[in-house]
């Protein structure tokens, strides 16, 4: 696997910086060949990351940072997304569909992460802050279609 | 985010602009929420023609005004969506809830 | 003067992130209300600098690393580029119009840099990289045209 | 960056789309330098209708094509310019060396 480039981003954990976040790492991915879907799913998945480590990891708290690091191989971007917050008690709940620790969340956004991003994985624990990797790879879609048959 | 509201009978037909997520989330909930407040609609339509992104904080206030309506009986409808916004409804599961229609106008009469 | 927000960007020193760096900075520069003028403005400028740091500071070596600072106050943003490379010998002959090192350029880097930018100013000294500082501010245009009254 | 070359006549004309800038600066300067190569063509047109970025790594090579084709006598046009970009070359004093026109059939009609 052949790195052709690098980048890292690190930002204030306002709410502003979610689209700042997902229009960077779009713009650093559109030197693949990914499609305009793909794009707009790897932006979907950044929002959910970014977005969580500014409510859930930083309690909302505006002066922290968020880090995004991102690698481009000749055939795929990987993202880790870190943050210094108060981390995750328990991972496997966290993952479950629908669960959320913030009764005005809908508990989706790993569901998000997961469906359109490959590799996906949490590295997490209280008071050590949440680290969230994941890729995607060009051609899933005709990867995913050949193997349909 | 831009966000155009305008009641037409007793229907609130609502038309963002932009993109619904976090960073516009609170002001996009409380304005329909101030608007809702004034009791003079009992039925909701999202227009989301101009919506070009949504993700789960977008949603969340989506679903939010949906509870709120169909609790007091009045019905929520969502019109016009672009692909990439359609995918992330549908597997939210929030289109199996809401009734999708082509147009603002199919989706009113469907009112009445 | 207050702060509303920070980044900072790191990126590998090759051509392809010249385009990469002037979107993230125009993006992270659009949270303010600037014209579209004045964000190609700043993008011209921004992708001068990274195009120097890459060309001149690493010698279009391509596995060095560019910097950005950004800071965003209540009206203006504030940007510092920079590189670890070779530094500039002598800085005022560097500034001048048409100066270049590179037979084949045409010296207008800083040209354009200080005509697009306000608080332009250069750091650095050889062996040691170069830091370019600049901001630009919203509603310098009528601030210029009041004050040609 | 798309590159789009035409020879009419004797005159070359170039139609890039997208951004001019160090990125590209190489495969710009090289391709048109190919086809310059091979002859056919005496004068230049740019056709810069679809460029909406151009910094001074991109201004190179649009002068040192210049330089090439009126060395042999030849005339270089440059035509539809977006108004940031022509904000570019104006600093630069190109537009003072290279005749600007509205449109690529005014420049040709000029050539003759
Ligand atoms: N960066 C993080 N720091 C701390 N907790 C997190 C972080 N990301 C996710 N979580 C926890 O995981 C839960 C599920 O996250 P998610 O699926 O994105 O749903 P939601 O954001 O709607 O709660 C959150 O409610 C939160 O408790
Ligand atoms: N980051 C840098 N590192 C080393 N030298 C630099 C750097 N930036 C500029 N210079 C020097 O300053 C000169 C003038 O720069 P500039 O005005 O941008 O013109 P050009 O890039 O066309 O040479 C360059 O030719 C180079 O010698």
């Amino acid at each position: 696997m052949q790195f052709i480039n690098h980048m890292k981003l690190e930002f204030l954990s306002i709410p502003a910086n979610v689209a700042f976040a997902r229009v960077t790492v779009a713009a650093f991915a559109s030197q693949l060949d990914f499609t305009l879907a793909d794009l707009e799913e790897i932006k979907v998945a950044v929002s959910e990351a970014v977005g969580n480590s500014i409510i859930h990891g930083y309690e909302s708290i505006p002066d922290r940072f968020v880090r995004i690091y991102a690698n481009l191989t000749t055939d795929a971007l990987e993202i880790r997304i870190e943050d210094d917050g108060k981390g995750i008690e328990d991972i496997n709940k966290a993952l479950q569909p629908a669960f959320s620790t913030d009764a005005e969340r809908l508990g989706l956004g790993f569901v998000f992460m997961q469906s359109f991003m490959e590799n996906f994985r949490v590295e997490s624990s209280p008071g050590q802050g949440t680290k969230v990797i994941m890729s995607k790879s060009i051609g899933t879609r005709i990867a995913r279609a050949s193997s349909d048959q | 985010m831009l966000l155009d509201v305008e009641i037409k009978k007793d229907t609130l037909v609502v038309r963002p602009s932009g993109e619904l997520d976090l960073g516009v989330a609170d002001r996009f909930r409380r304005t329909l929420d101030e608007t809702l407040d004034r009791g003079q609609a009992r039925n909701l339509v999202f227009n989301m023609a101009r919506v070009s992104f949504v993700d789960s904080s977008g949603l969340g206030v989506l679903l939010g005004r949906y509870k709120r309506i169909s609790k007091n009986g009045g019905k929520v409808f969502i019109v016009s969506l672009q692909p990439q916004v359609r995918k992330v409804l549908d597997l939210s599961g929030l289109l199996r809830i809401m009734c999708e229609f082509h147009s603002e106008n199919e989706a009113l009469e469907k009112i009445g």
